[in-house]
């Protein structure tokens, strides 16, 4: 398991494109943002935890389908079923490399962006948070995603449209624990509810995505 | 002592039966080479017996990981060179050091070369290399020596020879003589699925609805 | 036909669009089954 | 020789052939009969007429969520027992079922406009409606976006369990999303507590009706879909031979 991690991480470092594709495309979306929605007046720091949430979102959506596509058109996907390791623990690794390329970028930056977007400061620290606690759960649900539509010509947007939706408890209590540091409020209740939706989602999704790369396999 | 041992096995490729009622035994230093038409199921048997597709009927009796599978595709990563893939494989089999796989398919002096700058034979002398690194007595091969040219498919046979000698076994499909006088020749189409026979269990949904 | 106070179109335009949506998805039932049907009769009879 | 001769496939056929016209004559006079007759009662001072949408609201929405259930027990059965007419019909039941939250949405829009002064707003249980209805859109991406219908059925059971959890994780989040928001839901579109007894007894018709209707739809879906496999079988068959 070990190994295949390290193998797809050097592989993301070597092919390059993988994580910086990702935050650039972060930068992009909350330099249009201000563009689209005026820099002046509150209004931008009042959107911000949303806009920071969904553009996290939406950088994770972009490298999804690379995550089994590469495997499977070389032939190492079929070699990784039948190498000792479970395939659900493959799965696993294979979201937890996306996530460490994708997922953990985008929570180290988000603070940085949070000041194109006039983040109010007192919810940095909560943005961080919420960020390093939802994106595994994008990561995961993602996989699970890549695995249905691996093999599909066109799969790309099919795994868009089939993993958004997927994605809203997570953006939902998120963006909240963002806006309620942001106000001030006491954001303990979202914070629960996304890292519950989280450890669920580990614990539960590898093996619906184990199945369909099965499925996939035959 | 048999390291794979079939008993009625029937395996379908689109929701049809392609191969049924077939029996064989593989014992240690065994080699059988499949024969068949193209489309007579050489692969989905291959892969069936891999685990990568559930069989329709029949048994498969095997020690659990004792297999090790070689498709078409080298499952390569050309952005990796020789050695870290061939290190790639051995971590994740738990096998042996990689230096005679290597030295089996003289691939020793391109230890360093990245795979995207292989040709398809030193490619797929790689994929094969990877077998020893497996450390697996049974070698399921699906058209092993394609895109080998002769020297290279002589050293294949060898690399197979010794295998063979430490008790392994090979199930082989392939067209071409490997120069293996030793091996079986396991013909598969007497075994090919006759649509009319009464089934019980249909494969998927084209044979539960034709 | 019954008085329907101020909110005449707003009742009017409610029912109106979703007996147009329940239509649809009727008549598209309806004409696949139909499809279905006349291109299987069609292939066994000619099998 | 297969399924087809001696099980449910043609087993289905026959017994869906015979309650069928029962089903859509039950439906048909159940759905106008419930509209018609919540149509014409005059409304009280209380409410104005608007309420009368209840009539196409709730049923549409208490179809929408039952029928992704069915779909979820449906793919269930097909991961489980490889029942091969239950996955048809789970693939059958959802286009009907996005039509019926579509309606639910529309209709509870265009009932909540007079009030809320616009034509959406972001109402808890409207935008489960919403969210339920992305569901939807997915699964039947999924269904048309892979060839072979043995991985289509499995994936999109798959698709349908994981989905299921999630619409129902989706239902709360936008409760919670909801409070955080503005206080309070408004004009809450549930009728339950204000519905006048006058309209109880045209509604439980009308829910009727719609329940008919999906069970009728589903069923000419389901065996078109069996004819369409059924075809799609011979002609696999007989170039395979």
């Amino acid at each position: 398991m070990k190994a295949l991690l390290l193998r797809d991480l050097r592989l993301a470092v070597r092919a390059g494109g993988g994580f910086g594709l990702s935050l650039v495309f972060f930068l992009i979306l909350c330099t249009l943002v201000p563009f689209g929605v005026g820099a002046e007046g509150g209004q931008l720091s009042r959107i911000a935890p949303g806009i920071l949430w969904v553009g996290a979102l939406l950088a994770c959506l972009l490298s999804l389908d690379r995550i089994f596509a590469l495997d499977h058109e070389d032939g190492s996907l079929d070699l990784l079923a039948t190498a000792p390791l479970p395939l659900e623990g493959a799965v696993a690794i294979k979201a937890l490399a996306h996530w460490l390329t994708t997922g953990l970028p985008l929570v180290v930056f988000a603070p940085l962006l949070g000041v194109l977007l006039h983040l109010p400061t007192a919810a940095y620290p909560l943005l961080v948070l919420s960020l390093a606690l939802g994106t595994p759960a994008l990561s995961m649900l993602g996989a699970f995603g890549a695995a249905i539509t691996v093999g599909l010509r066109r799969g790309g947007l099919l795994l868009s449209l089939l993993v958004l939706p997927l994605y809203v408890p997570t953006l939902i209590f998120g963006a909240e624990v963002v806006r309620r540091g942001a106000v001030g409020a006491d954001p303990t209740t979202p914070l629960v509810f996304l890292a519950g939706i989280t450890l669920a989602t580990l614990a539960l999704v590898p093996f619906a995505a184990a199945a369909a790369l099965r499925v996939n396999l035959r | 002592m048999s390291l794979i041992s079939v008993r009625g096995l029937a395996v379908a490729r689109g929701g049809l039966r392609v191969i049924e009622g077939l029996d064989f035994e593989l014992g240690a230093g065994q080699a059988i080479v499949l024969r068949g038409p193209n489309g007579a199921g050489k692969t989905t048997l291959l892969r069936c017996l891999a685990g990568l597709q559930p069989a329709v009927t029949g048994r498969i009796e095997c020690q659990s990981d004792s297999i090790a599978y070689a498709g078409h595709a080298d499952g390569l990563k050309p952005a990796l060179t020789v050695t870290e893939n061939l290190e790639f494989w051995s971590a994740v089999f738990g096998g042996p050091d990689i230096a005679p796989a290597l030295a089996a398919m003289n691939l020793t002096d391109l230890a360093a070369r990245p795979a995207h700058a292989l040709s398809a034979g030193q490619k797929r002398r790689l994929g094969l290399a990877r077998l020893m690194v497996t450390g697996r007595p049974v070698w399921l091969l699906d058209e092993p020596t394609v895109s080998l040219d002769q020297g290279s498919v002589a050293l294949f046979a060898t690399m197979l020879r010794d295998h063979l000698a430490q008790g392994g076994a090979a199930l082989i499909a392939t067209h071409i003589d490997l120069g293996l006088p030793e091996a079986q020749v396991l013909d598969l189409a007497p075994y090919r699925a006759r649509p009319g026979l009464r089934q019980d269990r249909p494969a998927g949904f084209n044979e539960a609805f034709a | 036909m019954i008085e329907l106070g101020k909110y005449a179109n707003t009742v009017m335009s409610a029912y109106g669009i979703s007996l147009v949506l329940l239509a649809a998805i009727i008549l598209q039932t309806w004409r696949a089954n139909a499809r279905a049907r006349r291109d299987l009769e069609e292939h066994e009879s000619r099998g | 020789m297969s399924i087809w001769e001696y099980a449910n496939p043609v087993k289905f056929l026959r017994a869906s052939g015979v309650v069928l016209p029962w089903i859509v004559a039950g439906a048909a006079i159940c759905t106008v009969g419930g509209l018609v007759w919540g149509f014409l009662t005059p409304e009280d001072y209380r409410q104005g007429s608007t309420v009368k949408i209840v009539f196409l609201h709730v049923p549409a929405a208490l179809m929408a969520i039952n029928a992704w259930l069915m779909m979820l027990v449906a793919s269930l059965i097909w991961l489980i027992r490889r029942h091969h007419v239950s996955a048809l019909a789970a693939k059958a039941a959802a286009p009907v079922g996005a039509v019926m939250t579509l309606i639910a949405l529309i209709t509870g829009a265009i009932w909540g406009q007079p009030m809320w002064g616009t034509w959406w707003e972001w109402d808890p249980r409207l935008t489960s409606f919403l969210v339920l209805f992305l569901f939807y859109l997915g699964y039947m991406a999924l269904w048309e976006a892979i060839e072979d219908p043995d991985s289509a059925a499995d994936l999109t059971g798959l698709l349908c369990l994981v989905g299921s959890v999630f619409a129902l994780l989706s239902r709360y989040a936008v409760n919670f999303w909801n409070q955080g928001l503005h206080q309070g839901a408004s004009l809450s579109v549930a009728p339950g507590e204000r519905m006048s007894a006058v309209y109880r007894y045209p509604l439980y018709v009308s829910m009727l009706g719609f329940f008919l209707l999906f069970l009728a739809l589903v069923l000419i879906r389901t065996r078109t879909e069996i004819r369409r496999r059924r075809l799609a079988a011979l002609l696999a068959r007989e170039n395979r031979a």
